[in-house]
Order: structure tokens, then sequence, then C-alpha cells
């Protein structure tokens, strides 16, 4: 069986090739994966959907473009959310590059005809106070004071001039925090010093490397979490408004059952080639 | 000078820093938070020199015409013009749409995000060269990270033992795991930190 | 039966226009009692911590607070600033502000400020007595911490103890480690095969525990080439970490005796990019062809593309770090790998010195405290005992 | 297909790195030193106005303020500039002579960080972990919980003997530092999994930047 041998010595390029087409051919489909919705995105879900018209939310993103492909549908499907359901919405982020991004995705969900029918206001509806230095300390201090945190918002309004900030002073008056997270400082730091401190709710969507390790604090620290893509596109499911994350599960699906496939093949390759040798 | 003083400088700071932690009083505090400042201000200097060597050595490739000088010479005019821009007095060059933001935007970006998006390949590979159950090790290692990786694919009825199984291995022997792991390597950390602050531990500094 | 149902009528029109009158009359709730402010412990000096007893009306009763709002004045007489509120069923706030004079929320220590607490309803008020004058100052000792200092001081008995034990040539056993018995057999097959062997510190910094630990296995590989005269390479990351790198294989080849042999440039800066450092490393991989690659120290993202490159490249590899998300893909693609505390360990294996392993013992008999306190604690805890968890509750 | 120049640029660039993976070619190699070189500007740029400005030259420049101003000194302000001073020392490494002052400002580094961490690791590693094992085995009235908190703590027990160093794995010793290594096993196959999905992720959103944004052939 040379055959065998030669599988098992197969140059990287082929997988590659395979990887590639797995990956983009679903692109061009139309069809969906099923997917199903677990506990953790459903438990985020319905915390923001009982949340009564007029609730103040806080969403921190911390995040760079690095990391955009997972949390940016989670971002885009939760501001939807929350502006379809009339909350109050206020941005930070703790990465440099986290409001440039939640501005992308304020940008995307404003061309849906739906919630540009509502006529949102910027200070009125929603505020982006922007990037602050100093990791968990930040958090820490807007514990006692949000104003005195961020003097001013992105754009240099001074905070305590928007109306939208006239009735928050700290965690007290935010009924809901959501934070995007791909690191240091994120959701751990959230859940110690916000959720511990603070008894701020919290929920949060990580990426897929890092999502695991917030399990441990569910659910009484943390409501729940969405991991990677596919927690996007859960998000996306319970919303019943499909967008950028489901399509992309295809993609996912298939490229995963490729490697699945070549794990296969490696090892039936190895037990055949092996099994040979102790024959001979 | 050269030897004495670095170490007494080591020990000296250490200490402090460790005590400062059960002292809560503000002349305590405000010293720390100054030693973090300064932390970040030398590490700031630091990179200096980091860009001062990258220079150099591209300088020298150029110079010697060692193989491939030519994409030194790209790396000096990348790096250059990203300064002149990036510092070019009476403009803030960090706000959106800026031209050193659209350098970044367009060039920085997606370099970045297509090296990463390598990884996908090359995990591919790895995952076809490595995970042969040839061990109990190996095939623990195999069985776990497709029992992980089967969540993203429609199992029909058997999706849903699939989760199952997916949602106990992050929760229980993930954590338990990660735990043992955590704490040896905060023992680990703590012994070297106790090992460079006695001035046992020393080659960082290099020797004469 | 008219005059029944009279009297009834009038009996409830008088229960609703008392009724009605009932709230307007007594809406006030109930003030809180036994105010108490005191200096806030294990602080800076600038914060006062208020309790009271909870208002009759909260949560009973009439059940009409809605919040407490918390004042404070310099004198008992004096204005009484609103400092904070919390919400009903609270019963504690901490009045804490800034320690620079400059800032608007300044807190003064040493000086004497008075509390009362308000109970409030929808409308209405009512507020408590006076507390008596309380000041705030700093504290020396942070009492939420003293299972810290514990651990800190006998971590360092044990750690000094063994090493003193180390020096006076007590043999001290340790188990063998498969990656570290392969270093000199990696060591071997490099000069064997006339082929350089890459060391690699990883993309941390030079004050990181993983690059500090490298250094120290560096300076022993780096002793073992100039025995055997094979060339090391060194792509550094980090330009203070190549610096100490440099001292650090000059100082090994001249404790092997072949100083002459030491080339400084091949322990040299490739840049502080993480891929294009990875880009750099992966074309010295394919052009040097290296027998032997070792990764030790901090890895993120590119610890696959290398290890990936160098088993093309048909390198031995070794790798080691305290990365947790990356040590799986070492395992994948790397021949030995240092899981985590290994690598922390590795160099007191390889130098065999008395204080090293006198330290790597303290290690383990910490482990030894953990596992029986995890024991115990468990069984506690399921006896519902929670003074073991009391004990590891750290303050921050 | 798109009409912008940045998105052909970035299409260009895209394309170039991702030749690497047939081979090593001119075109990556232009690509990645344009990389080496424009990264290495950037965060030069973000940390000249990030740290240095705010931390150095604004202190400073009130310190300086404050002496000519109202002739006093401002200790906590001048002090940032001691910071740059070791700051500027580090650079002496660049000169062979007295390249061994930077040892000073490295020896400050060394010494604070392994002060902080010293208790940074004792605390959060080992005492918080220790902390969230200390669990009831016993749940009542749940099976499911108790078999699985039993396992956790095992789990964790078996680890931590895997990672003694004082006695070789043999007997009833070796048999728990082999259950804590077939747990640590599962933990890397788990992680490993999971960072499948986010690799994909991004190789998706690559992919359909090129066949989406660039090339206008989706939707």
């Amino acid at each position: 069986m040379k055959f065998f041998d030669r599988l098992l010595a197969i140059d990287r390029r082929i997988i590659f090739l395979f990887v590639i087409i797995a990956v983009t051919l679903p692109l061009f489909s139309k069809a969906t994966l099923h997917i199903e919705v677990s506990p953790m995105v459903k438990a985020v879900y319905d915390a923001v959907d009982n949340l009564p018209p007029g609730s103040k939310v806080l969403v921190s993103f911390d995040y760079d473009p690095a990391s955009a492909p997972e949390l940016q549908p989670m971002a885009l499907s939760f501001f939807r959310h929350c502006f379809s359901k009339d909350l109050k919405v206020v941005i930070i982020g703790l990465w440099p590059q986290g409001p440039v991004q939640a501005n992308i995705a304020l940008e995307d969900v404003f061309r849906d005809p739906e919630i540009k029918a509502k006529n949102l206001k910027y200070g009125v509806d929603y505020v982006n106070l922007g990037y602050m230095a100093g990791n968990e300390v930040v958090i820490q201090s807007m514990g006692s004071n949000i104003h005195t945190t961020f003097p001013a918002d992105y754009t240099g309004n001074r905070t305590s001039e928007l109306p939208l900030m006239k009735g928050i002073k700290n965690f007290d008056n935010i009924d809901f925090i959501y934070n995007l997270s791909a690191g240091y400082p994120g959701t751990m730091e959230w859940v110690q010093f916000a959720v511990d401190r603070f008894q701020a709710k919290l929920g949060a969507g990580n990426t897929a490397v890092q999502a695991p390790g917030m399990y441990p604090y569910i659910p009484e620290q943390l409501v729940g979490v969405l991991g990677g893509m596919k927690g996007g596109a859960e998000y996306e499911i319970i919303a019943k408004r499909p967008a950028r994350a489901v399509s992309y599960m295809l993609s996912q699906g298939v490229s995963h059952a490729v490697i699945i496939f070549f794990i296969i093949i490696g090892n039936l390759a190895f037990f055949v080639t092996r099994g040979k040798k102790k024959t001979s | 000078m050269r030897k004495t003083l670095p170490f007494a400088l080591v020990t000296g700071v250490g200490f402090f820093m460790l005590v400062q932690y059960f002292i809560p009083r503000e002349e305590f505090e405000i010293v720390y938070e100054w030693s973090l400042d300064w932390i970040i201000v030398i590490g700031c200097f630091a990179m200096l020199l980091g860009l001062w060597s990258l220079t150099m050595a591209s300088v020298h490739k150029v110079q010697r015409k060692t193989p491939g000088w030519g994409y030194s010479i790209i790396t000096l005019a990348g790096l250059f013009f990203m300064l002149f821009v990036g510092l070019y007095p009476g403009q803030a060059s960090l706000v959106r749409g800026s031209i050193f933001m659209l350098l970044f935007e367009y060039i920085y970006i997606p370099i970045q995000a297509t090296m990463f998006s390598l990884l996908a390949f090359y995990i591919a590979s790895a995952a076809y060269r490595a995970f042969r159950a040839r061990t109990v090790l190996a095939t623990i290692l195999l069985l776990s990270a497709v029992i992980i990786m089967l969540r993203l694919i429609p199992l029909g009825p058997l999706s849903a033992i699939n989760q199952w199984l997916a949602n106990f291995i992050l929760t229980v022997p993930n954590m338990a795991a990660k735990r043992a792991f955590w704490i040896g390597v905060g023992l680990g950390a703590t012994a070297t930190a106790l090992k460079i602050m006695l001035g046992i531990e020393r080659t960082y500094m290099g020797r004469d | 039966m008219k005059k029944i149902k009279s009297i009834l009528f009038s009996f409830f029109l008088l229960l609703f226009l008392f009724n009605l009158s009932f709230p307007q009359e007594s809406s006030d709730p109930r003030p809180p009692t036994e105010i108490k402010a005191f200096d806030t412990p294990n602080d800076n000096g600038h914060a006062i911590t208020v309790i009271w007893k909870l208002s009759a009306d909260d949560g009973k009763v009439k059940n009409n607070v809605v919040a407490y709002e918390i004042l404070r004045s310099d004198s008992p007489e004096g204005e009484f600033e609103i400092r904070g509120m919390v919400p009903v069923g609270e019963n504690l706030f901490e009045d804490k502000g800034a320690k620079e004079k400059k800032d608007k929320n300044y807190f003064p220590s040493h000086k004497n400020f008075y509390y009362k607490v308000r109970a409030k309803a929808d409308k209405t008020f009512s507020e408590s007595e006076v507390s008596k004058p309380a000041f705030a100052y700093g504290q020396w000792y942070h009492t939420g911490k003293t299972t810290v200092l514990a651990g800190v001081i006998v971590f360092s008995v044990f750690a000094l103890a063994f090493i003193n034990l180390a020096k006076k040539g007590k043999e001290l056993y340790i188990r063998p480690l498969a990656g570290i018995e392969a270093v000199d057999e990696a060591i071997g097959r490099a000069t064997e095969m006339g082929k350089p062997i890459l060391y690699i510190l990883g993309l941390g910094s030079a004050e990181m525990i993983a690059t500090i630990a490298s250094f120290t296995i560096l300076s022993r590989v780096a002793k073992k080439t100039a025995e055997y005269q094979t060339p090391i390479l060194v792509p550094c990351y980090d330009a203070v970490v190549m610096a100490v790198a440099q001292e650090t294989v000059r100082a090994a080849y001249l404790e092997a005796g072949r100083p002459d042999f030491y080339k400084e440039e091949n322990i040299f800066f490739v840049t502080s990019m993480q891929f294009a450092y990875v880009a750099g490393v992966n074309g010295i991989m394919l052009r040097e062809k290296p027998a032997t690659n070792f990764y030790l120290g901090k890895f993120y993202a590119e610890s696959l593309i290398l290890a990936e490159t160098g088993s093309v490249a048909g390198s031995i590899q070794i790798s080691g770090t305290d990365e947790i998300a990356q040590i799986p893909f070492f395992i994948a693609a790397t021949d030995y790998t240092l899981i985590g505390e290994e690598l922390y360990a590795a160099s007191a294996y390889l130098g065999k010195e008395p204080v090293l392993l006198g330290t790597l013992k303290a290690q383990d008999w910490g482990k030894a405290v953990v596992i029986i306190s995890l024991i115990l604690g468990a069984l506690a805890a399921s006896f519902g005992f929670q003074f073991f968890l009391n004990l590891f509750r750290v303050q921050l | 297909m798109s009409t912008s120049i940045g998105v052909w640029i970035a299409a260009f660039l895209t394309l170039g790195i991702m030749s690497f993976l047939y081979k090593d070619n001119p075109i990556y190699k232009f690509c990645e030193a344009v990389f080496v070189g424009v990264s290495a500007g950037y965060w030069f740029v973000v940390e000249f106005f990030n740290v240095f400005l705010p931390k150095v030259y604004d202190n400073v420049g009130i310190a300086v303020n404050v002496l000519l101003v109202q002739g006093r000194v401002d200790w906590f302000h001048w002090s940032y500039l001691l910071g740059g001073i070791l700051g500027v020392l580090m650079l002496l490494r660049l000169v062979p002579k007295i390249g061994w002052i930077s040892r000073w400002p490295l020896a400050v580094v060394v010494g604070t960080t392994a002060g902080l961490w010293l208790i940074n690791y004792l605390v959060s590693n080992a005492m918080r972990q220790i902390q969230s094992t200390i669990i009831p085995l016993y749940v009542a009235g749940d099976l499911n919980a108790t078999i699985g908190s039993i396992i956790l703590v095992v789990g964790t027990f078996c680890g931590l003997i895997y990672f003694f160093f004082s006695k070789e794995h043999k007997g009833a010793f070796g048999g728990a530092a082999k259950i804590g290594i077939w747990f640590i096993m599962i933990t890397f196959g788990a992680s490993f999994g999971y960072t499948v999905m986010s690799r994909m992720s991004l190789l998706i959103a690559r992919m359909d930047f090129l066949v989406g944004t660039w090339l206008g052939l989706i939707r």
C-alpha cells in the first residue's frame, strides 16, 4: 500500500488548498447551517430583551481590528437589538481601537431602514465616550463616577453636557453592561471590578480562544457569554435577524469538517502503514 | 558601580514593591503609582532602542549589499514615511481619516489580518500531521480536540450528545487542569521572583 | 335592610376618605437610626464609612423608602451636603474621595466630619440624628491581606531553608524530565550533523519571568555548544533582550574556556513586530536548516508558525512556555514541550546548582501545602464549614 | 469590483502575504518589508502620542512652569524627569564603553516587576485558584453537579501531583500523575479545537474581503 505511505508524507500545500476551498466556496452559497442556540447565549439575549424601554446599557469595546471578524458581528446584532427595543446605549473602550470599531458598527446598524426610521440622536439615544488608558483602574473609577473617568466623549464634547449622561453617574444607573473582549483588559476585569465590587449586571462576547475561560463565572457573576463566531451566529438566530455571523457559519462548518476529515485520513494511513510494518 | 549597584537596586525596589502591597498608606501609594509610570516611560525609550537596532540592521544590509538588501530599503522607506506622516507637527495623527490612520487602515491592518489568517492553514496542517493516535496521551488530545470541533458540524441526533460532551469537557476537566497549571505557574513564578529579589537569579543582567 | 346598606356605605366612605388622607398625613418614612461614622479600615486615609440601622419603613410596614441619602458636614450644626445615595435595604456607605488636594473630589485626612442619613420616600424624607464625629487616616497594615503575608513568609522560609540545606551538600532528588534530557542529545545531534542550533527567547521583554527563565537555560545550552564547538544562533525580538542574550552567551563561552569561539553577530535583533519577526526567523530556518530549535520563553500566536516551519525543515524541536493557550500547538508540532512550571524548573535541572535546586524544592513544598488545603477545604466545604474558604479570600 | 484605491492596495497586500503559502517569493518579501517598516513606524508614533507626551513631556512641562512662574520646586512633577533620565540611560546600551550604565534602568524595571509579580502570581494564580477549587463535593439532590465537582477537585489534585518534581512518577503517586496529565491533555485538545474556530474566522473574513469587497462576486 504505497498510497498510504504517500498520504502520510502529503505536501502541506494540498491541505492548504483544501482549506481555502472549504472556506471560500460556501461564501457563494445562500444555504445556512442549522445552528443550535446554547443556554449561555440565550441568557444574554433574554437579559437584554427583558429590559424595559429607556433602560441604559453600557457597551465596552475591548478589542482591535485583529479580532473584528469574531466580535464585530456580535456588536452589530447587539446594537440592533438595543435600538429596536429603545434602549439607551453608552459606549466606551478599554482598548485604543475599540471606540473606532464601535463607530464602524454604528454606521452599519444605521443603514438598516428599521433602525433608521427611529431617527436616533447622538447624545440622547447613544453616546461614545471613547478610549481611556488604565485598564481595570478605569472600571474601578467608573464605579464611583463616570463623568470624572471620561471628562469628554469621543469627539471632545463635555460628558456632563450630553443629555443621556445627565442621568448616569456610575454603575448604579446602568441597567446592563455588555463587554466585547479579545483579551486583557476584558471580561475577566469587568467581572472582578464592575460585578464583584459594584454589583453590576454583565453579559459578554468573547473570542473563541477566550470564551471557555469565562465559564466558571456563569451564572452568578456573568449572565452568559457569546463564544467566537458561533456565539455571534446564535445571537443572530434568536434575534431572528440572521446576518454576517450566520452566513459565515457554513464556511466554519465545512472547514472544520475538512480538518476532521484530514485527521481521520491521517490516522487511517498511520494505522495501515504501521500494521504493515509489524507484519513485515 | 557596575555590578553591586544594579543588584542593590533590584533588591531595594523589589522589596519596596512587595512591602507596599501590605501598606495602604498614601505615601506608599504615590511612590507605587510613580514607579508604574516610570516603567512605562522606560519601556517607551526602549522602543527607541528597537527602532535604532532595526534601522541599523537595515542600513548594514544595504551597505554590505547582502542578498535581499533591496527589501531593507523598502523597510526603511516605510518606516520613515510613517514617522514623517505621524509626527509632522500641527495635526492630529491618531484621528480616523488622517493620512497616518489611512495608511494604518489600508496597509497595516490588511497585512496583519492576513498574517493572522495564515494560522488557519497552519493549524490544519499541524492537526493532520500531529493528531495521530500513537499513544494514550496523543489519543486523548486528539479526541478532545475533535469533540470540540464537531460542535460546528450538524450531526443530527448525535449533536445533542456531542454538545453535552463538549460542555462537560470545557466546564469540568478543562477547569481542573487549568487550575493545576495556574497554581504550578503561580508558585514557579513566585519562586523566580524571589530568586531575582534575593540576587540568586542573575543571568538576566549579563556577566562581565 | 336599607339601614344596613347605608351603614355599610358610610363605613366604606369613611374608610375611603381615611385611606386617602392616610398616605399624606404620615407619608414621611421613619428615619434611619443608630448612625455611626468611622474611618474606613485598610485604606490610604481618604474615606469614612457610615453605617446605620434601616428605617422601620424599609421593605415593611409602610414600605415607602426608595433610597438613602448620606449627608456630611464639618460641624454638627453646619450645612450638610449630599455625599451619595444607596438603594433601599443597604445600611452601609463609603464616603470616599481623592487624595490629591487639587482634585474636585478631595477628601481631607485627619479632619472631623459629621454625618446624617436621610430615608427618602417618593416626595418626602426624614433624617437621622447627626453621628459622632469621625476622621479619616491611613493605615500601616492591611489586615485583609494577612493570608498573603503568611503565604509569602511560609514560601520564603521554605526557599531559604532548602537553599541552605542544598548548600550544605545534601543531595536533593529531582525526577527526570524528558524535555531536559533531550537537550544534551539535541546538542550532540547538531554537532554530528555539523549544523547550528537555533535558540528563540520568545516575544517577552527582559523582565518577564518566562524570559528570565529562558536566559538561564540559554546560558547552560551555550556553555555546552561552546564545549562541542557548535554554532548557536539567537535571533531576538526585543533590543534589551538581545543585549542581555549577548552578554549571557559571551559569559557562557568564557566559562567553557572558549571565548575565542564566541561570535557576537550570531545573537542579533530581528524586529519587534510579531509576524515580521516570524517571517525573519522562518527565513533562517529554511536557509540554515538548524539541527535543533529551542523555543523557550513567552510565545503567542506565532508559536504554531515557528514550530510548523521548523518541523518542515526537519529540525529536532524543544519548546516550553507558560502561555497556556500556546502549549497545545507546541505539543502538536514539536518533539518535547516543557509545560508551564517545567519551564521555570528547567534552569535548576540543567545547572544542578544548590540554590536553584533549593527553590525548586520550596515550590514542591508549596504545592504540598496547596494540595493539603485543597483536600481539607473541599471536605470542610462539603460539611458546611466555610472556615477554609475564608482563609483564602483575599481583599484587594 | 471595488473602485476604491485603498481596497485595491489592501487586496494586493492580502494576496501578496497569502502567496507565502505556496512558497517564499519576491512579492511576499516586498509585502513583509513594507509591513516591518510601517508597523515599526506606527507603534512608535502611537507610543509617542499616548505615552511620551502625556507622561513625560506634559508633567515635566508643568514642573518647569511652576518653577518659572511660582519659583517653587514641584517634586511630584519633576519626578517624571527621573523616569525619562532612566529611559535615556537605557539607550546607552548603544555606546559600547559605557553600555553597563544601562543596567541601572534594567535593574529598576526587573526589580519593580519582580516585586509586583511575586504578589500577583501568588495571589491571583495560586490563592484565587485554591479559593475557587474549595467547593462542596456533595451537592444535595443534583447528581450531575456532585459528579462534576468531585471530578473537578480530583483533576486539580492529580494535575498538581503531575507538576511535582521531587518524587519519581511511580506506584500510586505515578498513577495520580498519569491521571493529571490526562486532564491536562484534555484541556490542550479542547483549547486546540476552540482555536480552530478563531483562526478560521480570520481567514473567512479575509476571503470575504477578497471575493466580496474587492471583486464584488457575492450578493
